[in-house]
């Protein structure tokens, strides 16, 4: 259903981010620039799909 | 398609922007997918000549 | 809740251990899940708010 | 069936290949070192699984 | 089943450890070195998991 | 054992071929296989001794 999608992309989208905007482990803590990253990162890559849906549309 | 919507995503991001993210890079994007489809059209000729 | 285990073991293997393994470096991995914990609950929200 | 099959594996291919034929993005056309760097990797790749099933076929 | 689990972790895990203890190949055996990390490997991952595991659980 | 295909031709792909792909190295491949095959049994004694 819609619930497990979004949690699945929720998976996928911190699978992604993590490995990119948390480079190394030395607290517990997120700092502030480590959550600007991560939500920079899920709207960039966002942004970056609709783009390529509407690239792909206007070339058919 | 929406496997090929997704690996395009994936490798475009990836290609295009990096950490922190400020910035969308539209324009990366947009060369980004024309290079991928072309690609995509190198691979299928090769690969459809090769097993046949 | 497999999935968020095996992603969460995934990436704090690959941040806090290293090649040939020696140790198990419990410390890191205690960290690196409160990390990953807390960076889903900001995605989480941020995807919420932008499909809203 | 055996299209789909086909197609599952040209997009394997392209994310395998374009990840490391295509290093840098600065127009949307390939060039003829991407270009031959693509159709390369997509033989080799094929050589190298034809090479991996007979191996193993010879080790039984 | 349970065999067919048991087979699905072990290609997991020489996946993920072969490409971390293997790093060049120059002949068809395996060096001391390169059998202790793959051993080291296999049972740090087991640990690494049992540890988030036992967290999550601690965290509810 | 497509899987087990699948992921050996995958690793000694990446270990053994680098871009623009050439040659196709013959010789490492086999030995590439060689070694995946005795890591995958290192592998499979130290898991199977872990969880008995």
């Amino acid at each position: 259903n819609s619930k497990q999608k979004v949690q699945m992309s929720v998976h996928q989208f911190t699978n992604m981010c993590f490995k990119q905007c948390v480079p190394a482990i030395n607290n517990g803590d997120l700092s502030t620039h480590e959550e600007q990253c991560l939500n920079n990162c899920v709207n960039r890559f966002l942004d970056t799909n609709i783009r390529i849906v509407k690239g792909l549309q206007s070339l058919q | 398609v929406t496997e090929l919507v997704n690996k395009i995503t994936e490798n475009c991001f990836e290609k295009c922007l990096t950490s922190p993210y400020a910035n969308a890079q539209e324009g990366c994007v947009d060369q980004c997918l024309a290079k991928y489809m072309r690609s995509w059209n190198v691979i299928s000729k090769a690969y459809v000549a090769r097993i046949q």
